[in-house]
């Protein structure tokens, strides 16, 4: 199983980093850029044959450790086959 | 001195060793100072080129990644190929890579902590106007700080580079040998700085501006600024 | 008008009491409306009013030859020589740590180098005060905070060159950050922060503001409990490119004289920069409009503009006329600016949202009104209990001292201090590592010297004592160094005062340290109080008041370091030492125990102590110095051979009775130094020594690659480094 | 238009953070746990109607800006709803 998983700042919380790259891309020329949020991507594999343990598991990975939930949102798609897209 | 050295000293936002490059240069060496102005489109008639440390638009997304864009850059490419001196430091370095002036990428350091602390440099190449004060295979203490300084390149890359003998300085023990121990961050070959293959364009993560006066713990890296001071004066008078 | 005409549920909200409400009542004349609410209820919180400590407070000295700014300022400022003036202050960023580790410490020292910059000067170094519960258990709190620390420092390129952290159970739910900042101004350019001059402009500068923090600093002033989770997204999240930024564009602003006063915005955002810069000066007031204010968010209302604590802004008031000048400094950085209303002269503070009024308060009022808290202290029973006649010999002493250089409070601190940049600015001629860090003043030979110090296990045996030593041993870190301490800044960090025991501790830290602040002459010229350091009611912190200190030398050529420096000197003890084994990191180690009474001080002789260490350093008769303290003479002696890489022999230790043996050893009397010197020096050294009336006793002589006390242990500095960097790995 | 930005180190590419996490799973209980990379997460709002325009302006950036092709490969897709997911 290969579990893909996203983590960006929740909504409210300041996100210097997307605010600069978003400068960064107008001054380069992108004016078409209203905004830009910069979160992580985590590619986890797992040694399971259920989805929907997998799905559990993860789940339990985001809370513990992956996210800070404080001030990070996180969600994840989970794929049986590990193929990398 | 009559024909003193003109180093020009860029400033991004973000930059901090703008004033420490800047001190030694005028106020240890005695040399003429320009700080250049990241928006600046005009290098001011400067004989070397320093990007200095720092976090240019705070290293966000990756270093160097947003400071290579800055208007300066291009002048400072434009120089570079007619063969003007190009000093990458720490974060200089890590623009300079971006911007494909050099080759490479630095990365985070394998601890993934910030590393400030002394580190003993092989220098490999003493021919550069970089380097021409020191001796071959001279152990240099020059101090580092950087999370972000481990130095990649593919394997092809990484050859070409050993090949030409473009590897300028290693991290090494107190004794000089190249060991794993003595690689603070991870980097490849114990890689500490690179030149391209011209000769003109030094990349280095560590800092010889925090090492030029006796007062803050050595004078190594001052042989690195005397070298350029030197070897500019040379291509001035001829 | 009564108080029914706010619910409780929206009281207990913006944290203020039923019988504030009432006094806001009587003072107002009228009931406030929501907006005015809410900024009372931040003005009034703890954090801000200092409502319980107030009276305290007064009590300290604050004044003296060399102070140019005492409390009542961002920061405050004392004169070092040669025109230069050095400013400083100490913050806690307890709560917001304790919730968002790196977030919470990072934007903590964001916080406190912003109060810097509002005096104008340029900050050089900065330090922090760190407890944390016992380790691994706390490791998430440890790593955050250190790695928010160093993520802001090293990324603003502020050096981070000091500082200090212990681990004990009481901290495990209250880890405590605080931040302290030093910057160094010209005396004559220290800038003020006061809202001078009718119709003078208000000019914020820096981050758009968003919905961060809101109710910060009344949530500073709360114990944490579970519904502390329920205010996350109060968290900020700080941008240390930005406020490197706005450090440079603020001294730019020198460079015109069309700028009146700087402030930052901390705990309280704008309402707070607004009410306290037009509450220094004398009947002035302020008209401000909270639609021209820059937001990062939509559909924020002028109560979410007035109490966000978003960071990285400043407050600027500018000449009137003259506000192009001052947006165009701003410009060259690509920093945003806004005007965001002028100074008045009504004593009033009257925000607008575009052509509404909103609220319209008293400044006196906002800044002064709250009602000071009056409560009662009483001593609990002293938790003494220590017979030291029971404990037993030590078996093994160099063992012994394995286990105290391998304890989490006593080992080597290079894990961490390695991960900040603490080189940046080619000043630090003494790193951290030894006693206190030591920056040059480019330009001159002036080294300015600083620390921050407490031991919190004797200001929990003794508060009183435990203050006074906090002091003393900050002073002692700046003589070490061969500087003259100059002044204090101090974070009172405590547990609940409304809890009479808690009260008393507070008033009886803030009266030790008084009294070693007046006996050393030692002014304290800015401060910081944080209070509430308890979740649930239980699990109190140790009364902590963390002392930061600088000092002076006039030519830093003269320092001193730690570490032995060359072989065959004498190394020597100076201070006497007695069975002072109470509170002492010995008796937490080895025999397992908090207890006894902390270590008698006696400030008239540590003062003889710092004048002879100070007169022999300028005599040039020192090769190093090192402050004697926690762990006592052995941990002090291993130490300085550590931090020199040379061992030293020594004859064995013969106590005179009443001394034990373990005392002579691990005590942690305080008023020592150990020195080394060279032989020729002994002469000048005795007759220094007699005329300070000061005990000088020779220890061994430095030499070889181990510690040895013949007969009595012998280690090797292989073993002993091997324990001492035990938590470089952490 | 809303672009999801991935950026991932190259597989030949030393990931250390990506090995710590999975060190710091493994001790919270998550033996199943094989492998982990850490990447970038980036979204990008373009004020844009063109769908085919927006795939070649973030081709672009990623290209100058948002991925190094040194040590990082990129992939995106694109959604024409502001929709946050
Ligand atoms: N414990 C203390 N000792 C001395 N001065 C203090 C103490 N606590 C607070 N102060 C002073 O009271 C004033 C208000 O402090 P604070 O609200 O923390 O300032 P700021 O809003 O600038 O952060 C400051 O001048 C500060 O130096
Ligand atoms: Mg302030």
């Amino acid at each position: 199983m290969i579990a893909r998983v996203i983590v960006t700042p929740k909504p409210v919380v300041n996100d210097p980093q997307g605010l600069t790259v978003k400068q960064g891309l107008t001054s380069l020329g992108f004016r078409e850029v209203s905004d830009v949020r910069i979160g992580k991507y985590i590619e986890v594999n797992l040694d399971t044959s259920s989805e929907h343990e997998a799905r559990e598991r993860v789940e339990a990975m985001c809370r513990q450790l992956l996210a800070n939930h404080v001030i990070e949102d996180f969600r994840f798609d989970i794929e049986p086959e590990h193929k990398r897209r | 001195m009559e024909s003193a050295v003109k180093f020009g000293v860029v400033v991004f936002p973000g930059t901090w060793s703008d004033r420490d490059c800047g001190w030694v240069i005028d106020q240890v060496l005695g040399q003429e100072l320009t700080y250049l102005w990241h928006k600046d489109a005009d290098l001011k008639g400067c004989d070397c080129i320093i990007l200095p440390g720092g976090f240019a638009y705070g290293d966000y997304l990756r270093t160097g990644a947003i400071a290579r864009f800055a208007p300066v850059m291009e002048k400072v490419g434009e120089f570079a190929d007619r063969g003007g001196l190009v000093w990458g430091i720490c974060n200089g370095f890590q623009v300079l890579c971006e911007a494909g002036l050099l080759p490479g990428a630095l990365i985070r350091n394998a601890s993934l902590e910030f590393r400030c602390e002394w580190t003993n440099l092989a220098v490999e190449r003493t021919d550069l106007a970089f380097t021409s004060q020191c001796e071959e295979r001279e152990v240099l203490r020059v101090p580092i700080a950087h999370g972000e300084g481990s130095y990649f390149a593919d394997p092809a890359t990484l050859s070409h580079l050993e090949q030409r003998g473009q590897v300028v300085f290693r991290y090494c023990d107190a004794n000089g040998r190249v060991v794993p121990n003595a690689n603070p961050n991870g980097s490849l070959h114990n890689i500490a700085g690179i030149v391209n293959a011209r000769g003109n364009v030094l990349g280095m993560m560590p800092h010889p501006e925090r090492c030029s006066e006796a007062e803050l713990g050595g004078t190594d890296g001052l042989k690195l600024f005397r070298s350029v001071a030197e070897s500019a004066m040379k291509v001035l008078v001829s | 008008m009564s108080i029914k005409s706010v619910d409780e549920r929206r009281l207990r909200e913006v944290a203020l009491t039923p019988d504030e409400y009432r006094a806001i009542l009587e003072q107002l004349k009228r009931a406030p409306n929501e907006v005015e609410l809410g900024m009372l209820g931040v003005l009034w919180s703890e954090h801000c009013s200092y409502k319980s400590s107030k009276a305290l407070l007064r009590r300290l000295p604050s004044s003296g030859p060399g102070v140019v700014q005492g409390p009542g300022e961002n920061a405050g400022a004392v004169e070092i020589g040669d025109g230069w003036a050095a400013v400083f202050k100490v913050e806690s960023h307890n709560h917001p740590s304790a919730i968002e580790p790196y977030q919470g410490a990072a934007t903590g020292v964001g916080g406190i180098i912003r109060d810097v910059i509002a005096m104008g000067a340029r900050p050089i170094a900065l330090l922090n005060s760190l407890r944390f519960g016992p380790m691994p258990a706390s490791s998430r709190h440890f790593e955050g905070v250190v790695a928010g620390i160093g993520g802001y420092g090293n990324c603003i390129g502020i050096p981070t060159v000091g500082g200090e952290v212990y681990f004990e159970e009481c901290y495990a739910n209250n880890p405590l950050v605080n931040a302290m900042c030093v910057g160094l101004v010209r005396t004559d350019q220290l800038m003020r922060a006061r809202a001078e001059g009718t119709g003078n402009s208000l000019v914020l500068v820096g981050a758009d503001t968003g919905r961060d923090g809101i109710h910060g600093a009344s949530f500073a002033s709360l114990e944490l409990d579970e519904r502390s989770s329920e205010r996350r997204p109060a968290v900020q999240v700080g941008n240390p490119f930005l406020e490197k930024c706005l450090l440079e564009a603020c001294m730019d602003l020198s460079h015109t004289d069309a700028v009146i006063a700087i402030q930052d915005l901390g705990a309280a955002g704008l309402t707070s920069a607004v009410a306290e810069c037009a509450g220094r000066v004398d009947g002035a007031g302020a008209r401000i409009d909270v639609a021209r204010v820059p937001r990062r968010e939509r559909g924020m209302t002028p109560y979410d503009v007035m109490l966000s604590e978003s960071q990285e802004r400043m407050l600027v008031v500018v000449q009137r006329g003259r506000e192009r000048e001052v947006e165009s400094i701003f410009e060259a950085w690509d920093l945003t600016s806004a005007a965001i209303g002028e100074v008045t002269g009504d004593g009033l503070l009257t925000v607008f949202d575009g052509r509404d009024e909103v609220a319209r308060l008293p400044v006196k009022l906002l800044t002064d009104g709250a009602p000071m808290r009056r409560l009662v202290g009483f001593a609990p029973e002293p938790p003494y209990g220590l017979d030291v006649d029971a404990l037993p010999p030590p078996a093994d002493p160099g063992a012994s001292l394995l286990r105290l250089l391998a304890s989490p409070n006593l080992t080597s601190r290079r894990g961490l201090f390695r991960r900040y940049d603490h080189m940046v600015g080619d000043s630090t001629v003494i790193a951290p590592g030894g006693d206190a860090a030591m920056l040059r003043v480019k330009g001159t030979r002036l080294g300015l010297a600083m620390t921050t110090d407490c031991n919190a296990r004797y200001c929990h045996l003794d508060p009183h004592l435990g203050a006074q030593l906090a002091v003393a041993e900050a002073a002692r870190n700046i003589v070490a160094t061969g500087a003259r301490p100059l002044a204090v800044t101090d974070c009172l960090n405590f547990a609940n005062p409304d809890r009479p025991e808690v009260y008393w501790e507070l008033e009886e830290a803030v009266a030790g340290l008084a009294h070693a602040c007046r006996l050393l002459d030692l002014p304290v010229v800015s401060g910081n109080v944080s209070l509430y350091n308890d979740s649930n009611g239980e699990s109190a912190i140790y009364p902590t008041p963390v002392i930061g200190m600088v000092g002076v030398i006039d030519d830093y050529e003269k320092r001193l370091g730690a570490g032995l420096r060359v072989e065959g000197d004498f190394v020597l003890m100076i201070g006497s030492t007695h069975n002072d084994l109470g509170g002492s990191e010995y008796l937490k180690v080895e025999h397992g125990h908090v207890a006894g009474r902390p270590p008698a001080l006696d400030l008239t002789r540590e003062k003889a102590v710092h004048r002879l260490i100070l007169a022999a350093a300028q005599s040039g008769y020192l090769h190093s110095a090192h402050d004697c303290a926690e762990g006592g003479m052995l941990v002090g002696l291993a130490e300085c051979c550590l931090l020199g890489g040379i061992g030293v022999r020594c004859p064995a230790v013969r106590p005179e009775p009443p001394l034990r043996l373990d005392a002579a050893f691990f005590a942690e009397s305080p008023s020592r130094f150990i020195v080394s010197a060279a032989s020729r020096a002994m002469p000048e050294m005795q007759s220094l020594a007699r005329r300070h009336n000061v005990e000088l006793s020779l220890l061994g002589l430095a030499g070889g690659d181990s510690i040895e006390f013949e007969g009595q242990l012998k280690v090797s500095l292989a073993e002993l480094r091997a324990a001492w960097e035990s938590m470089v790995a952490v």
